[in-house]
C-alpha cells in the first residue's frame, strides 16, 4: 500500500502561509497603526508636530473611553447603541448637579460622582432589559439610544448646560507631563481594562458568554450577572468620558454631544480585531482602532481634504481594517 | 390677511427644526416661550409646538398640525424647496401663514419674517476687514449646508473679494457645531503657522474655537468673528474680550415674534401691505453688548 | 482484499487532505462497490468523517483523486455531490431549528406548483409518508426547536431519502438512537442496498458494524489499514485494527461499595413542573447507578435538575445529609456535584476556547489570586492532556481542532477539575471510539475506587449493563423501577423502560 | 408499576399558558395594533378624522418600504445599516439623472429608473463585501453609511438637490383612489413580500440561512447568493423609497435625507415580530410595526405630548413591543 505524502514543499508553504496570516490577523491593528503613522508623518509636515500628535490623542480619548467599555460588551455577545446619549445623559446630569454647589472642588467632586454613577445605573437599566428582560441587546439599547438622548433635551431644554465653575474647565482641560488629562485616563482604563479582560475571571467570563452562552451557563457561570456587568461598565466609563468632555467645553450640548460616539466605538473595537459575534477581542486593540479612526480623521483635515469626503474615506478604512483581519 | 376672528378660539401651530444644534435650540426654545406666554395671557390662544429632525419629518409634522385644525402656521422650514408644497396646501386650505428665517421657493405665504442673512455675512466678513486692515490669513467655518448658510458664506466671500489682501487658508463645514469647531481649530491650529482671522459664522462654533486657541498657546489670531448673539459670546464681548470685537444678531427669538405677527394678521391688526419684515443684522459692540444680553435665554 | 465486481461506483485513489499543512488523511484508497454496506471504522481523530467530507463536497481534499462511476471529480461542490446522488447524513446534526420538520426535509429541492410558488401539501404528504416507513410518529408540521435527539435523527434520516442517492453516507447515526429505532434504520438501509444504493456507515459500535456492513474499511491516523469483508473480522479484531494493539476488556471489573457505605443521595417525590413527576432514589457512596430508558424519558431532565437548571416544583433532595434544592449550577458544584452533559457542542465546551481555557472554564476560582495564573492552569491542562491521552496539538490548542472524542476527554476534565463527589455523566462516550471508551470506563471506575459517587445516564445497554451494579429505569418522567445484581439484563431493562413484553 | 401522570390540572393549565403565549407572540404585533388604534381614536378627535389616518399611511410608507427590505436583510441573519444614506444617495442621483432630461415624462421615467437601479447597485456591493468579503454585516453597512451619505453630501455639495420637473411633485403626491401613492406601493410591495417569503424557494431559504447557515449550505443552497440577494432587495427598496420621497418633496436634501431611517426600519420589523438573531420573521409583521411607530408618533402630536419627550415614549414603546413577544 502506497500512502502519498503530502509534497512537504506545498506543505510547508502552506504552514508559512497560516502563519503570516494568522500574525497578521493577531497583529494587524499594530501594524496598520505603525503603518499608517509613518505613511501621514511623512506626507504632511503639520500631522508630526509633536502638538498635533498630542491633540489626536486627546481627540480620540472621549470616544475612545466609550471604545473599551464597547469592547467588554461585543466581546460578551451584545451591542450597545445607546452609549453616546448616555454619555449626553450622564454629562447633563453631572453639570445641573454641580451648579447646585457653591464650593467648585466640591462641585467638580459632585459632577464627577453624579456623571458615573448615572452613567453606570443606566447602563445598569440597559442590563437589566437585557438579561432580565431577555430583549435583543439591539433593541434595548435603540430604545434607550432615543430615551436618553430626550430625556437630555428634557432636562437642558433642548439647550446647551453651562457649569458655573471655572474649576470645571481647568480640570477637563488639565495637562499632566505635557499629555491631557482624558488621554491618560484612556491609556490608564485601557490597561485596566485589558488586565481585567486578560487575568481576570470576569474577563474570562464574558469571553465565554460570548463564545457560547449555554456552555458558559453549564459551567455554572452566572451568565445574566456577566453579561449585566458588561452594560455597566460601559455605562460606567461613558460616565468618565461625560466628565471629560463637559469639563473639556465646560458644558455640554443636549443635543450633539455624543452623538453618534456609539458608531465610532464601534468601528475602534472592531478595526482593533474584537469579534463582531462576540467571544474574542482586545482592549489594546480597541484602543490601536481608536487611534487609526483619530489619525485618519485628523490627517484628511490636514491634507485639506473636503469634508464632505472624509465620510467615504473614514467607511473605506473601516472596511479594510476588517477585511484584512478577516483573511486568515 | 384672511378671515378676522378676533373673539373666536385661535389656534397656532408652530412648525420648526428639532435642537439640532445651539441656535435651533433657542427657536424651540423661544417657541415654547411663546407658548407659555399667549396662552397665559389669553384664554383664547391654543399654541401646538412641533419639531422635525429633518425636511420630510417636517411635512409630516406639519400635516399633523393642519389635521389639528390650526388657523395659522408659524413655520421656519428646513429646507424651502421640499416645504414649499405642504405650505402652499396650507395657504390654499386658508390657514395664515407666517414664514421664518428660511424662505420657501413660491411667496404662499401672508408674512416672511427673517433676519438679514446677507447682512450677517456681510458684517462679519467687513468686521474681518477692518479688524486686519486689509491684510492677513483668514479661516472659515461654514455651517450645517442649507440655504442660510449659502447666503452668508456668500455675503462674506463678497466683501472678502475685494480685499486682495486677503487669503481664505480654507473654508470647511463646522456645521455649527462646538465640539466640530474645537477639533477643526485643533488641526488648523497644527496645519497653519500663521492665521490672523477666523469667521465662524456662528456663536457655538466660535466658542470650540475659541477654546482650542487659548489651549494652543498661541498668540497671532487677531480676531475672532462669528455671529447670532448667543449670550455666551455677548458675555465675552460685554467683559471686554479683546479677540472678539465684534458680533452679529440674529436671535431665535425671531419665532416668537413670529406667533404675534400671526395673531395680529388673524385678528386683522396687520396692515395689508406688511408682507415681508426684516430684522436688521445689529452690530454688537463692547459699547452697546449690554442691550443684547439676555442671561436667562437658553442661546 | 474483497473480489471485483462488475462495476465500481466510487474509487478514491491516494486521497489526501491536511488541514493548515498538518495532514490528516493521507493515501487513501478504496473501492466501493454498488449495492453494498461498507462500514468504516477507526479511532477518534482517524479521519472518518474527513474522509466522507472529501467525497461529498464539504471540503476539497488536498491530494489525490475521486473518481465516481468513472468520471472524476473535481472541486466538488455540496450542490454538486447531490446532484451527482452522493448524500450525507452527517455527523454533527444539520437541521434549521427555526424551520418545521417538512421544510427541513425538503429543504433544497422543494417541490413547487408550476408557478414558482411553494407545493405545501405535497411536502407535508411524502413527508409524512417517509417518515412512517422510518416508523416515526412525527407531525411533520412541528418546529425543529422542539424535537428530541432522535426525532431530529430521524428527519435528517427522512431528508437523506428525498433524493435520488446512489451513495448514502452515514456519519455515526445510531449514537442517539434505542434499538428498535436502530432496527428500523436497519431495514430501511438493507432495503436502499437492495435497490442498488452503496452506503458508507461509519459507527463506533462494533456490534452494529458487523451486523449490518458487507464490507470494512479501518483507519488509522488517517492512514488506510484495511479493507474486509465483515464475516472476515469479529469485533475483538475490528478493535485491534483500529488501535493496533490487543483490545483486552472494554469495562473494568465491577465493585460493588461496601454494604455499610452511607447514602450520600437521596431523591424523594421530586416533580418539576411538566419533566418530572414523583422520581425517587438513592445513591451510596462509591456506587455507580446506571439511568436506562428511552430517549425522551427524562433522565437528562433529571440530571439537570440535580445539577441547579430546573426549578423543583416540590419533592425533597438530600445530598451529604443536607437538604439540597440548588438554584444554580454554582450552588451544584459548591455542593460538590459535577455534570457531564450529552451535548457536546452545544452546553459542554466552548469550541473557541484552548484546551487549557476549557479545563478550568468551572474551577477558574481556585486559579485566581486575584489574577489567573495562567502557568498553573496550563500545568492543569497538561496533566489532564497525559492522563486521559488526549490527541491535541498542545494545551493552547482551540478546541476546534480536536476530534470529537478527545473534546469529550476534555469536557470530562473540565467536569472533574471542580473535585466533585458526585459526578453525573450523561452519555458519556456518546460517539467516542472503543479505545477512549474503555479509557473512560476506567476512569470512571478510579473515581468511584477513590470514593467519587456517580450517575450513569446512557442509551447504550451495554453500557450500563457494563459499568452498573444498579440500574434505575426512566419512563415518561418517572422511574418505572430499578434492577440490580442478577437481574440486570437487557430484556428486563427494555420492559421497564416500554413498559410491553 | 404505576408510572404518575403529571397531575392533570396544573398540566393542563400549563398547556393553555403555553398556547396563550405562542398567541400572543404570533398574534402580538397585530393586536397591540387594534389596541392602539382604539385607544388613539377614542382619546383624540384630531387622530380619528380619516384624513390624519391617510396622512399615517403616507407618513409611514417612506421607512416601511425600507422596513420590507430591512425584514429580509434580518430574517437571512444580517443587518443593513445604511438603507438610510442609501436612499438619500439614490434619490440625488435620480434627481440629478432627471434633471438632465427636458421631456418631463422621461424624467420622471429616469429618476424612477436610475434610483432604483443605483439602490439595487449599492445593496449589490453590500452584499459582495459580506458574502465574498466575508465582513460581518454590521461592519459592512457602518462603512457604507457613512460612505454613501459622503457621496450624497459630495455630489449634492452638501446641499439640497431640487428636480426642475414639476411632474415630479405630482407623482410623488399623487392621489389613488383617496389612498397617497406610496402607501398603495408600500401595501403592494408588503404583498409581494410576504409571497415572497412564505411561498417561495428564495423565502424559505433565506429563512434557512438566517437559522443556520452552515446547514443550508450543506443542504446544497448557495448561501452566499441568498445573503447577497437580501442586500439587492434592501437596496432595490431603498431605491424605489428615495424615489417616493424625493417626489413627495419634489427635492432630497443630501445631509438629512433618509437620516436613521435604518433605525426606524429595524424597529418596525423587530417590533413586527422578527427575530433579531435571524431565521424567523413576517412582512405584513413589518408592516403592522411600521404602523404601531407611525400612530404612536402621529398621536403623541395630537396628545401635544412635549416634543422633547417624544423620543422617551418612542423608546419606550420600542422595548415593551419586544418585550411582551419574548414571554414565550
Ligand atoms: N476543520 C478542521 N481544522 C483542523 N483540523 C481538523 C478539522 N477537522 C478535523 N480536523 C482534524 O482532523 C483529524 C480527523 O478528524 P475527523 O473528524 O475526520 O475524525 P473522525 O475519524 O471522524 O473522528 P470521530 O470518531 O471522533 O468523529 C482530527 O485530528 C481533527 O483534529
Ligand atoms: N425545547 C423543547 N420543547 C418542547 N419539548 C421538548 C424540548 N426539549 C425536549 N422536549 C421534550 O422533553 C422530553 C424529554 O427530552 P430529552 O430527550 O431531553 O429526555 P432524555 O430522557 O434525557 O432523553 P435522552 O435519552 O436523549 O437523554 C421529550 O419528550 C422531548 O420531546
Ligand atoms: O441654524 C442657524 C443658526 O445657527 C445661525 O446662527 O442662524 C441661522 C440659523 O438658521
Ligand atoms: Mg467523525
Ligand atoms: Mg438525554
Amino acid at each position: 500500500m502506497t500512502t502519498a505524502k503530502p509534497s512537504s514543499a506545498s506543505a510547508a508553504s502552506a504552514v508559512w502561509r497560516q502563519r503570516a496570516l494568522g500574525w497578521l490577523s493577531d497583529y494587524g491593528p499594530y501594524i496598520a497603526l505603525a503603518v499608517l503613522l509613518v505613511a501621514c508623518a511623512i506626507s504632511s509636515p503639520s500631522f508630526r508636530r509633536p502638538q498635533n500628535l498630542i491633540n489626536i490623542t486627546r481627540q480620540i480619548s472621549y470616544s475612545g473611553i466609550i471604545a473599551i467599555g464597547m469592547t467588554f460588551v461585543i466581546i460578551g455577545g451584545g451591542i450597545d447603541l445607546s452609549v453616546g446619549s448616555l454619555l449626553a445623559f450622564a454629562g447633563s446630569v453631572g453639570i445641573i448637579a454641580m451648579n447646585h454647589c457653591d464650593n467648585p472642588a466640591l462641585a467638580v467632586a459632585v459632577a464627577i460622582v453624579v456623571s458615573i454613577a448615572v452613567g453606570a445605573s443606566c447602563g445598569a437599566l440597559n442590563g437589566a432589559l437585557i438579561t432580565v428582560g431577555k430583549i435583543p441587546p439591539f433593541i434595548v439599547t435603540l430604545g434607550t439610544l432615543s430615551i436618553f438622548r430626550s430625556l437630555t433635551l428634557y432636562i437642558a431644554n433642548a439647550g446647551l448646560l453651562t457649569s458655573k465653575h471655572d474649576l470645571f474647565a481647568r480640570f477637563g482641560g488639565a495637562i499632566i507631563l505635557g499629555i491631557p488629562l482624558p488621554a491618560w485616563l484612556l491609556l490608564v482604563l485601557a490597561i485596566i481594562g485589558a488586565i481585567i479582560l486578560q487575568q481576570t475571571r470576569l474577563g474570562r467570563y464574558i469571553c465565554a458568554v460570548g463564545s457560547n452562552e449555554r456552555v458558559a451557563r453549564y459551567a455554572a457561570i452566572n451568565t445574566n450577572l456577566i453579561k449585566f456587568s458588561t452594560y455597566v461598565i460601559a455605562g460606567f466609563l461613558a460616565g468618565i468620558s461625560a466628565v471629560m468632555l463637559g469639563g473639556r467645553l465646560s458644558s455640554l450640548s443636549s443635543t450633539t454631544a455624543g452623538l453618534s460616539y456609539e458608531l465610532d466605538a464601534i468601528a475602534a473595537a472592531i478595526i482593533g480585531g474584537t469579534a463582531m459575534a462576540g467571544g474574542r477581542g482586545s482592549v489594546i486593540g480597541t484602543l490601536a482602532g481608536a487611534l487609526i479612526l483619530g489619525i485618519v480623521s485628523n490627517v484628511l483635515d490636514m491634507w485639506g481634504v473636503s469634508v464632505n469626503l472624509q465620510g467615504t474615506v473614514k467607511g473605506v478604512v473601516i472596511i479594510i481594517a476588517v477585511l484584512i483581519q478577516r483573511q486568515r | 390677511g384672511c378671515g378676522k376672528k378676533t373673539s373666536d378660539q385661535l389656534t397656532i401651530g408652530i412648525s420648526i427644526p428639532s435642537a439640532d444644534h445651539g441656535w435651533t435650540g433657542g427657536v424651540v426654545w423661544w417657541a415654547e416661550q411663546a407658548k407659555k406666554n399667549w396662552e397665559a395671557k389669553d384664554p383664547g390662544i391654543k399654541v401646538i409646538v412641533s419639531t422635525a429632525k429633518d425636511a420630510s419629518e417636517q411635512v409630516d409634522k406639519v400635516e399633523n398640525l393642519m389635521v389639528q385644525g390650526i388657523d395659522a402656521l408659524v413655520i421656519l422650514p428646513h429646507d424651502p424647496s421640499p416645504l414649499t408644497g405642504i405650505c402652499e396646501q396650507a395657504a390654499k386650505a386658508g390657514v395664515y401663514l407666517v414664514v421664518v428665517d428660511r424662505g420657501l421657493d413660491k411667496p404662499v405665504q401672508n408674512l416672511y419674517l427673517a433676519g438679514d442673512n446677507a447682512g450677517f455675512g456681510r458684517g462679519g466678513a467687513e468686521s474681518v476687514v477692518k479688524a486686519l486692515a486689509g491684510t492677513g490669513k483668514i479661516l472659515v467655518m461654514e455651517g450645517i449646508p442649507c440655504t442660510v448658510n449659502s447666503i452668508r458664506v456668500d455675503a462674506f466671500n463678497e466683501v472678502i473679494k475685494q480685499h486682495p489682501g486677503i487669503e481664505i487658508l480654507e473654508s470647511q463645514s463646522a456645521y455649527w457645531d462646538t465640539e466640530k469647531g474645537l477639533k477643526l481649530m485643533e488641526n488648523y491650529l497644527q496645519k497653519y503657522p500663521q492665521i490672523d482671522a477666523v469667521w465662524t459664522g456662528d456663536d457655538d462654533v466660535l466658542l470650540g474655537a475659541l477654546k482650542a486657541y487659548e489651549e494652543s498657546g498661541r498668540k497671532d489670531i487677531k480676531c475672532f468673528v462669528g455671529g447670532a448673539g448667543s449670550k455666551a459670546i455677548v458675555k465675552r464681548i460685554l467683559d471686554g474680550d479683546p479677540l472678539i470685537p465684534f458680533n452679529v444678531t440674529y436671535p431665535p427669538k425671531m419665532i416668537a415674534d413670529g406667533v404675534d405677527y400671526a395673531i395680529k394678521g388673524l385678528r386683522g391688526e396687520l396692515a395689508d401691505d406688511e408682507k415681508t419684515i426684516i430684522i436688521p443684522a445689529e452690530i454688537i459692540t463692547r459699547d452697546n453688548a449690554r442691550d443684547f444680553y439676555y442671561p436667562d435665554s437658553i442661546f | 482484499m474483497p473480489e471485483k465486481a462488475a462495476a465500481i461506483l466510487l474509487e478514491t485513489d491516494s486521497l489526501a487532505k491536511a488541514y493548515d499543512g498538518v495532514p490528516v488523511l493521507s493515501g487513501i484508497s478504496i473501492q466501493v462497490r454498488p449495492g453494498i454496506i461498507l462500514g468504516i471504522i477507526g479511532e477518534n481523530g482517524a479521519g472518518k468523517s474527513t474522509f466522507t467530507k472529501c467525497l461529498n463536497g464539504m471540503t476539497q481534499p488536498s491530494g489525490g483523486r475521486v473518481v465516481f462511476l468513472g468520471e472524476e471529480l473535481r472541486d466538488l461542490s455540496v450542490a454538486g455531490a447531490i446532484a451527482k446522488g452522493i448524500v450525507t447524513i452527517p455527523q454533527e446534526f444539520n437541521l434549521v431549528s427555526d424551520l418545521n420538520v417538512y421544510e427541513n426535509i425538503f429543504l433544497g429541492h422543494e417541490p413547487r406548483y408550476a408557478w414558482g410558488l411553494l407545493d405545501r401539501p405535497a411536502m407535508r404528504a411524502k413527508a409524512r409518508e417517509l417518515l412512517s416507513t422510518l416508523n416515526a410518529q412525527l407531525d411533520p408540521e412541528r418546529r425543529i426547536a422542539t424535537l428530541s435527539v432522535a426525532e431530529k435523527q430521524m428527519v435528517e434520516i427522512a431528508k437523506a431519502l428525498t433524493s435520488p442517492c446512489r451513495l448514502l453516507i452515514m456519519d455515526e447515526p445510531t449514537t442517539v438512537l434505542n434499538q428498535r429505532e436502530v432496527a428500523t434504520l436497519f431495514t430501511v438501509m438493507r432495503r436502499l442496498r437492495n435497490q442498488g444504493t452503496s452506503i458508507l456507515y461509519i459507527s463506533h459500535k462494533l456490534k452494529e458494524v458487523r451486523d449490518i456492513c458487507d464490507e470494512v474499511v479501518v483507519l488509522r491516523d488517517g492512514q488506510f489499514i484495511s479493507h474486509d469483508p465483515a464475516s472476515a473480522l469479529d469485533e475483538a479484531e475490528m478493535a485491534r485494527r483500529m488501535v493496533g494493539r490487543d483490545m483486552s476488556q472494554l469495562f473494568p471489573p465491577k465493585g460493588a461499595p461496601p454494604a455499610d457505605a452511607e447514602c450520600i443521595l437521596d431523591v424523594r417525590g421530586l416533580r418539576v413542573t411538566g419533566l418530572l413527576h414523583d422520581v425517587s432514589f438513592s445513591l451510596r457512596r462509591g456506587e455507580i447507578l446506571g439511568f436506562a430508558g428511552l430517549v425522551g424519558s427524562g433522565r437528562t431532565e433529571l440530571a439537570e435538575t440535580l445539577y441547579g437548571l430546573h426549578p423543583v416544583q416540590s419533592g425533597s433532595i438530600t445530598l451529604f445529609g443536607r437538604p439540597y434544592r440548588p438554584a444554580s449550577p454554582a450552588q451544584a458544584i459548591a455542593a460538590g456535584l459535577a455534570y457531564l452533559s450529552e451535548d457536546r457542542q452545544g452546553s459542554g465546551v466552548l469550541v473557541d476556547f484552548s484546551v487549557a481555557n476549557n479545563v478550568t472554564l468551572s474551577s477558574l476560582r481556585q486559579y485566581c489570586r486575584p489574577f489567573i495564573s495562567k502557568s498553573r492552569e496550563n500545568a492543569r491542562a497538561r496533566h489532564y492532556i497525559d492522563a486521559f491521552h488526549i490527541k491535541a496539538p498542545g494545551y493552547d490548542a482551540p478546541l476546534r481542532s480536536l476530534s470529537g472524542g478527545n473534546q469529550q476527554k476534555v469536557a470530562i476534565a473540565k467536569g472533574l477539575d471542580t473535585a466533585p463527589k458526585l459526578f453525573i455523566f450523561d452519555e458519556p462516550t456518546r460517539g467516542i471510539d472503543i479505545n477512549a471508551k474503555s479509557e473512560v470506563y476506567a476512569f470512571i471506575r478510579r473515581l468511584v475506587d477513590q470514593g467519587i459517587s456517580c450517575l450513569l445516564i446512557s442509551s447504550d445497554l451495554e453500557e450500563v449493563i457494563g459499568m452498573c451494579s444498579r440500574i434505575a429505569v426512566m419512563r415518561a418522567g418517572s422511574i418505572a423501577g430499578e434492577v440490580s445484581g442478577d437481574h440486570i439484563n437487557e430484556e428486563e431493562i427494555m420492559y421497564l423502560a416500554t413498559g410491553v413484553k
